[in-house]
């Protein structure tokens, strides 16, 4: 309690990175649970400006990578460096601070707020104005709330979403709900973005504009992606380079032409006697 | 006794009245001109001021019975108020609330009592110490928060020996020049510039202020290890809290040093300073603060931990500080209450303050639904006003045996109320001041923003 | 927890900083620990027997809680509700016994239909009798209750019906305090069988009415005993319950995903008034060994005990059963060492403190599975 | 917009205007006691709050309206059953003797819940929509302690009949609150008398104290238990607290059975003994059971207090004609459960004796000016259930005490002792 949010007049596109260097630099990445090994040796560079995808079937430890890079988890061993800065082991709202946003696999929004507050609250970090300020009302308070809800209904308008403004997050469907949570994500001004299965539920014509739309923003705020995704119609056709993971471990990576090729990959989705079919 | 309809119906016609004020004051609060601000509050204040001092034939509209039940709904509002930041907004199931009245009520009467009793020494240990406190925990607060990692439970060592020591300075510091300030409290036929009539007003209110601020300190140092713990575990703790703060305040003179508060057998001779302007006072002081709170991006903050603590987390909130923060922002409303209420009731008991009772915010909080400041003052006000007011009166009418079943119709009411509507009486609507204010939807010409081709919105409705 | 074994010196969080002050936390609990340690060696060797008795009444207390605290633990598994009420079916239990005793003399219908039955029979089928009465009205009136109270708000907020609990609670302990129900009085309660004190001193020795045992005997009474076999039993017969019967199972699928075995064909509603009717059951059994312990019983008795024993479940950690055994069991033992060494007044602070504390260190309890981490 | 400011502002004003009025407010309002009146016929709301009020005070002829603030309800109800029973007993033999100077009496009983907030509740309550000026209770001193306050500043009597507590008739500054009157003797005489009965009459040596650190009576009581006790040659080699809410009190016991003492003095509610000296009982404790008052009650466990005393107000033994008649017909009148004549208890003996003290005071001060019954009841010679009732300077009355034993499962009257 009792800090202030820091007041950081970031430009919406993000810091340029000078090229070569990672966004995201995984290392040696390794989880238990208990005796269970979620993750082994997990190894990813993500570049600038890059779109990358992290693919592999049910339980291969995706998630639980999402999980550590946002800080959720602690990690068992290995590192994580952001920008140069390993951020093993922080705690998730220090995590995000330093520039990485996400969305999960199963949307969580906060269900009894608007659409407006759940953007707001992305922003809360650069809100500007300390708690003592909305105590009195002050002139800080005025204008930076004014200034944190036009930057809020800006996303809004981005995603389509500022007629439904008012509306309970929970009342949305689903696919508005999806649109929320990424546009929430965005307020929290990343440079990186964690897309966690974007794309879960949609049908094919909502994932070709859901591709439209994660291209547009990663265009236009500057951003690095790395997403999971089981729909590999939509990983191929919208990641440059495309990690594997089965059981805890790296199988492949490449190309989406090259993974498409890849047997062990084949094997790994749909069973050993596929890859000989 | 044969039942007497008109008073029921007066009665009946006060509580509506008083809920119709809290509409009226509310809106006014709530109104965009500064003046009609001032002004209705003024009004609203000034009405029930006149209820309450000036008489109709010989008895004012608001008898003592009515204004007792006014101040006690007046307080009940502020620790309620308090709960339901912590739990409605903050989604933090505390039991503990009632203790916090208990620490604010004692905390107050014992300053108010040493004033009373010319013990400038106790006072200024109390202010003193208060303050010094205060300052140990935000500073110790700036510097932990810079390290990173710290164990919960260490942190929790380190402010305790920094609050000890401030405790020590504090008592050293007053013992050593407090009683030079005596001479400042005159004689009883030459009162001093303390011993004053405003002095009585000015002091009642610091010991008010400093009785909240004293327990949202307590609250810091309960709340920093114990709001790790999951809900209902959280939950526990706290309802332990309150009863170690029972029985402490039950052997306040035997276990804690404090003679004047007489431990069971309760603490006499506090002033009864709170008349209907300090009541009114502090409502509205506590309706704004928490109001200012809820609807800013720290109260939003608040609310997503209530909503979705993991994703809270991945918006960048320091989920246990808002947890932390929300708890001892209630508690200071609750010991501000408590304040209030033992100069209202001049006699505090540790019996006023037992875990059973303390149920009653909770229960209040959840009836007027959880997370709606409205329906928390309506259901507080409501709540006495009905057991207390209602049921007293019409159980008072129907016989001498009557007034055992009051316990009994009480729990049916609660039932049946809570199997009718279980989202509480208004849900989550808002009246007036407390409504957040709509943001209308800016449209595209009016946003900075490309306008984007991206295709319509998903199909999925 | 697992610390991410990182060697980067690069990192400019200073990371660990104040996790190296770990020691300081853990320093505050040891000391407290050691305190508490040293009073107890020491009291025990100042005087042992003193100790024996002080620790055997703590026993007697705490086999009584684990009665109660497993129900509290039952019900919190099943359908995650604290049944603030629970304490008063305790109460209600009590009740029944002793008009069952006082009343309608129940205990004795063992002589009356079979005259000639040998007089400590009597006792013993009388009693049983009594208490399997008290046991069933127990278990109907909670089912009732659950029907009544909280089955409607199965879908509201879970706070709606912890409410509920709590006027449930207050209408039975204001209800039972009219006049014509149980009365407001503090009842002297009649025992169905008497209590017989035994003493320890070169041998076991029943202690006589007017003489007192010679000075350095530990007592302790049948009572105690009953209530400790009762207490183990029940605790055996609910484990194979949960463990190997088909009810037991249904219940542990439907505390671990009501929907999912719903799906499965399980009567979830059903399910939930069995697990209401046991706890109930051991609530009735315990609130007449609880009378016959202590007899003088009134409307609000089961506030208390009934408190204690929740906060005994909560201290093994709520939802499993061995571990409402054992938290009851430490709570027993709390209060009967801090009444008998440290102070009696603080006796309910310190068994609360030593509940936060332990709550500190293991946040959901003794035996309480860990939160899973979600995301 | 700004309305924190606003409401600073507001608070500037106010201040200013309070600090020459604020703290008088709740004394500016009318401290004339509304009188009887007969509500049913006003016609309106506003008709009925004046009725109450302006209606004369009716000296003769009329209705006398007596409140009985009593817990019906919250931790103690039997307490207040008692008290109620008891008080409503000595109203309706005034009643059938044609009332208190030809006034009818109506009672009027709320329930007070032994509970600050409560109690105070109800007092507002009966002073000002039923226009009461006499108030029998509140029970405890908890209870009593802010009800008096109330009741001096609105010049009601108010007659505690078992309040011990010494704040109850004299304020933080030592001031006797005027008005204020209790009808039982104050812990210092009661605890006095157990201990001179103790060394004197059983001649014993070494006592054990055993008391409920909250509740203030028996706290009392101890205290002067012990030091009379000890000023009297005896040895206190023990004292053990515990809590109104203990049932178990083994580890307490334990102590006891250690330590031998010839007596232990218990001076709690029945409950307590009924647990606390049938467990020694039964761990073979042999010390002999010393009490107070609340010892007395039908309920008291006689196989486990067998062999005890206890100092009480009266004994219904007692062969005094008041005694026997008020033990008649208050069997007369409330029956227990199985419908034997109950038998009153000290709670029900006080408010008896209460009730008939105000009816005296207010039959020789031929009015209901509470101020001319103050002066009376002052000065008044009563002779009540419990003993000769005279007020001393501080309100308290000055009368004997009984001494009671629990012998062969009876309680018999041993001896009473004068101040």
């Amino acid at each position: 309690m009792l800090d202030t949010p820091t007041t950081q007049s970031q430009p919406m596109t993000a810091t340029a990175v000078t090229a070569g260097t990672p966004v995201l630099e995984i290392r040696k990445l390794t989880k238990f649970f208990g005796g269970l090994r979620a993750v082994n040796d997990f190894n990813i560079a993500v570049h600038p400006g890059e779109l990358a995808g992290l693919i592999g079937p049910n339980g291969a430890g995706k998630t639980t990578v999402f999980n550590m890079i946002s800080g959720l988890y602690m990690p068992s061993g290995g590192e994580i460096v952001l920008q140069g800065q390993d951020i093993a082991g922080l705690e998730p709202f220090e995590v995000t601070r330093m520039g990485v946003g996400r969305t999960f696999q199963n949307i969580r929004l906060f269900s009894n707020l608007t659409v407006l507050d759940n953007v707001r609250i992305a922003y809360h970090m650069h809100a500007g104005y300390s708690m003592i300020d909305a105590i009195m009302r002050n002139r800080k308070f005025d204008a930076k709330e004014r200034e944190l809800t036009e930057r809020a209904q800006d996303f809004l308008a981005i995603f389509k979403l500022e007629r439904i403004q008012n509306e309970l997050a929970k009342n949305l469907p689903y696919g508005e709900q999806r649109r929320v949570e990424i546009a929430r994500a965005l307020a929290s001004n990343p440079r990186l973005l964690l897309l966690d299965e974007p794309a879960a539920g949609m049908n094919p014509g909502e994932i070709v504009t859901l591709m439209e739309l994660i291209h547009f923003v990663k265009d236009r705020f500057g951003l690095t992606i790395l997403l999971i995704e089981h729909q590999m119609r939509f990983v191929m056709g919208i990641c440059q380079r495309i990690t594997v993971m089965d059981f805890g471990e790296v199988i492949a990576r490449g190309t989406p032409k090259e993974i498409q090729e890849n047997p062990q990959v084949i094997e790994a989705y749909l069973g050993k006697g596929a890859a000989h079919a | 006794m044969d039942i007497n309809p008109v008073f029921l119906l007066v009665t009946l016609i006060k509580i509506v009245a008083v809920i119709a004020w809290i509409y009226g004051l509310l809106r006014v609060v709530g109104h965009a001109s500064k003046w009609v601000k001032i002004g209705g509050i003024i009004v609203a204040f000034l009405i029930v001021q006149l209820a309450i001092s000036v008489p109709i034939g010989s008895s004012p509209i608001l008898s003592n019975f009515d204004s007792g039940l006014l101040f006690q709904a007046c307080t009940m509002t502020m620790v309620a108020l308090g709960l339901n930041l912590i739990y409605g907004f903050n989604g933090q199931f505390s039991l503990g609330q009632w203790g916090f009245y208990g620490i604010g009520a004692y905390a107050a009467a014992d300053i108010t009592y040493r004033w009373d009793n010319y013990d400038a020494a106790g006072l200024l240990v109390a202010g003193l110490g208060v303050v010094l406190v205060g300052l140990v925990i935000l500073m110790l607060n700036r510097i932990l928060s810079r390290m990173r990692g710290i164990p919960v439970l260490s942190a929790f060592t380190l402010y305790l020996i920094g609050v000890i020591v401030a405790g020590a300075v504090a008592l050293f510091i007053g013992a050593a020049i407090g009683q030079a300030l005596t001479p400042l409290f005159g004689t009883e036929e030459a009162p001093g510039f303390l011993a004053s009539a405003l002095m009585a007003q000015v002091v009642f209110f610091l010991a008010v202020l400093i009785a909240g601020v004293f327990a949202a300190e307590v609250s810091f140092l309960f709340g920093l290890p114990v709001l790790t713990l999951g809900s209902d575990y959280f939950g526990i703790a706290t309802l332990g809290f309150s009863i170690v703060i029972n029985t402490l305040m039950v052997n306040s003179d035997t276990i804690l040093p404090f003679p004047e508060m007489k431990g069971g057998r309760g603490m006499v001779g506090i002033p009864k300073v709170t008349n209907w302007f300090w009541a009114f006072l502090f409502l509205l002081l506590v309706i704004i603060v928490m109001r200012n709170i809820v609807h800013s991006s720290t109260g939003r903050a608040v609310m997503s931990v209530r909503e979705d603590e993991t994703a809270s987390k991945a918006m960048g909130i320091n989920v246990a500080n808002y947890k932390l923060l929300s708890f001892v922002v209630g508690s200071l409303f609750a010991g501000i209450g408590g304040g209030v209420y033992a100069h209202y009731i001049g006699f505090l008991s540790p019996g006023t303050f037992d875990f059973l009772v303390g149920f009653n915010p909770l229960i209040i909080i959840v009836f007027g639904g959880l997370g709606s400041m409205t329906g928390t003052i309506v259901a507080s006000f409501g709540w006495i006003f009905f057991l207390e007011g209602l049921l007293r009166v019409i159980l008072g009418q129907m016989g001498t045996e009557a007034p055992t079943w009051r316990f009994v119709l009480y729990p049916i009411t609660l039932l049946l109320m809570m199997l009718l509507r279980p989202q509480g009486l208004l849900g989550t609507v808002e009246w007036g001041f407390l409504r957040q204010r709509e943001v209308k939807p800016r449209s595209r010409e009016e946003s900075n923003t490309v306008p984007v081709s991206i295709g319509a919105a998903p199909a999925a409705k | 927890m697992q610390q991410a074994n990182t060697s980067k010196p690069s990192s400019f969080l200073a990371r660990g900083s104040g996790a190296r002050l770990a020691w300081i936390g853990k320093g505050f609990l040891i000391i407290l620990a050691l305190l508490a340690l040293y009073i107890l060696v020491k009291s025990f060797f100042a005087n042992p027997q003193l100790f024996a008795q002080i620790v055997i009444s703590g026993l007697q207390l705490g086999f009584v809680y684990a009665l109660i605290a497993l129900g509290y633990t039952m019900v919190y598994g099943i359908v995650r509700l604290i049944n603030f009420a629970h304490g008063d079916v305790f109460m209600v239990g009590a009740f029944i016994s002793f008009y069952a005793v006082a009343r309608f003399r129940l205990h004795l219908w063992p002589a009356a239909a079979f005259p000639g039955m040998s007089s400590s029979l009597v006792v013993l089928i009388g009693s049983i009798t009594v208490i399997l009465l008290s046991m069933l009205v127990c278990a109907i009136m909670a089912v009732t209750i659950e029907r009544v109270a909280y089955k409607p708000l199965r879908n509201a907020p879970r706070i709606a019906a912890l409410i509920t609990a709590i006027g449930v609670s207050f209408f039975l302990e204001f209800f039972g305090a009219l006049n014509f129900v149980f009365s407001p009085r503090f009842i002297p309660y009649e025992r169905p069988f008497e209590v017989v004190t035994w003493y320890i001193s070169s041998g076991i020795h029943q202690v006589q009415a007017g003489t007192a045992p010679p000075s350095g005997a530990i007592t302790f009474s049948n009572i105690a005993i009953i209530i400790m076999v009762a207490s183990i039993l029940m605790q055996l017969a609910l484990q194979f319950l949960v463990r190997r019967t088909r009810i037991g199972k249904a219940m542990r699928a439907t505390a671990f995903d009501k929907q999912a075995a719903q799906l499965m064909g399980i009567n979830v509603d059903r399910i939930i008034s069995i697990t209401f009717a046991i706890g109930a059951a051991f609530a009735g059994l315990g609130g007449v060994l609880y009378a016959i312990a202590y007899p003088s019983i009134h409307s609000q008795l089961g506030i208390l005990p009934g408190l204690k024993a929740f906060v005994a479940a909560v201290l093994g950690g709520i939802g499993s059963i061995p571990g409402a055994f054992v938290g009851a069991l430490i709570m027993g033992q709390a209060e009967s060492l801090t009444a008998g060494y440290i102070s009696t007044p603080m006796r309910d602070a310190i068994a609360f403190t030593i509940l936060i504390l332990v709550l500190l260190v293991r946040p959901t309890g003794i035996f309480g599975e860990p939160e899973k981490e979600k995301a | 917009m700004r309305a924190l400011k606003i409401s600073s502002l507001f608070a500037m004003v106010a201040i200013a205007a309070s600090a020459c009025g604020g703290a008088a407010t709740p004394t500016a309002a009318p401290t004339a006691a509304p009188a009887a009146e007969e509500p049913t016929a006003a016609p309106t709301a506003a008709a009925a709050e004046a009725t109450t009020a302006s209606e004369p005070a009716a000296a003769t002829g009329g209705e006398l309206k007596i409140a009985i603030l009593a817990p019906l309800s919250g931790p103690v109800p039997t307490f207040g059953v008692s008290t109620r029973d008891g008080a409503l007993l000595a109203i309706e033999e005034w009643n059938a003797k044609g009332g208190v100077n030809g006034m009818k009496i109506t009672p009027v009983v709320e329930d007070s819940q032994c509970t600050p907030d409560p109690a105070v509740n109800a007092a507002n309550k009966v002073i000002d929509q039923d226009g009461v000026k006499f108030i029998i209770g509140e029970v405890c001193s908890k209870a009593t302690i802010p009800v008096s306050d109330i009741a001096t500043e609105k010049k009601v009597i108010l007659i505690s009949p078992t309040s011990t507590n010494p704040s109850v008739t004299v304020d933080s500054k030592g001031k006797v609150k005027p008005y204020i009157f209790r009808a039982c003797f104050i812990d210092p005489f009661q605890g006095t008398v157990g201990a001179k009965f103790a060394l004197e009459t059983l001649k014993v040596k070494t006592a054990f104290i055993m008391l409920d650190q909250s509740n203030d009576y028996v706290k009392g009581l101890a205290e002067y238990f012990e030091k009379a006790f000890t000023d009297g040659g005896g040895q206190v080699i023990g004292k053990e607290t515990y809590t109104s809410k203990d049932t178990d009190f083994s580890a307490i016991l334990a102590k006891v059975a250690d330590t031998k003492p010839d007596v232990v003095y218990l001076p709690d509610y029945y409950n307590i003994v009924n647990l606390a000296a049938k467990q020694a009982k039964e761990k073979g404790i042999t010390a002999t059971f010393l009490g107070g008052d609340g010892w007395d009650s039908s309920d008291l466990d006689t196989a486990a207090a067998e062999g005890g005393y206890f100092t009480n107000h009266y004994s219904p033994e007692d062969t005094r004609a008041e005694v026997q008649n008020f033990v008649k017909s208050y069997g007369e009148k409330y029956k227990d459960d199985s419908g034997n004549a109950k038998v009153p208890d000290a709670l029900a003996a006080l408010a008896y004796d209460a009730t008939n003290l105000l009816m005296e005071g207010i039959k020789a001060a031929g009015s209901d000016d509470t101020t001319k019954v103050n002066t009376t009841l002052e000065g008044i010679t009563f002779n009540g259930i419990s003993g000769k009732i005279t007020f001393d300077a501080n309100h308290d009355p000055v009368k004997s005490a009984t001494i009671l034993a629990v012998k062969d499962g009876k309680v018999q009257f041993n001896s009473v002792v004068n101040p």
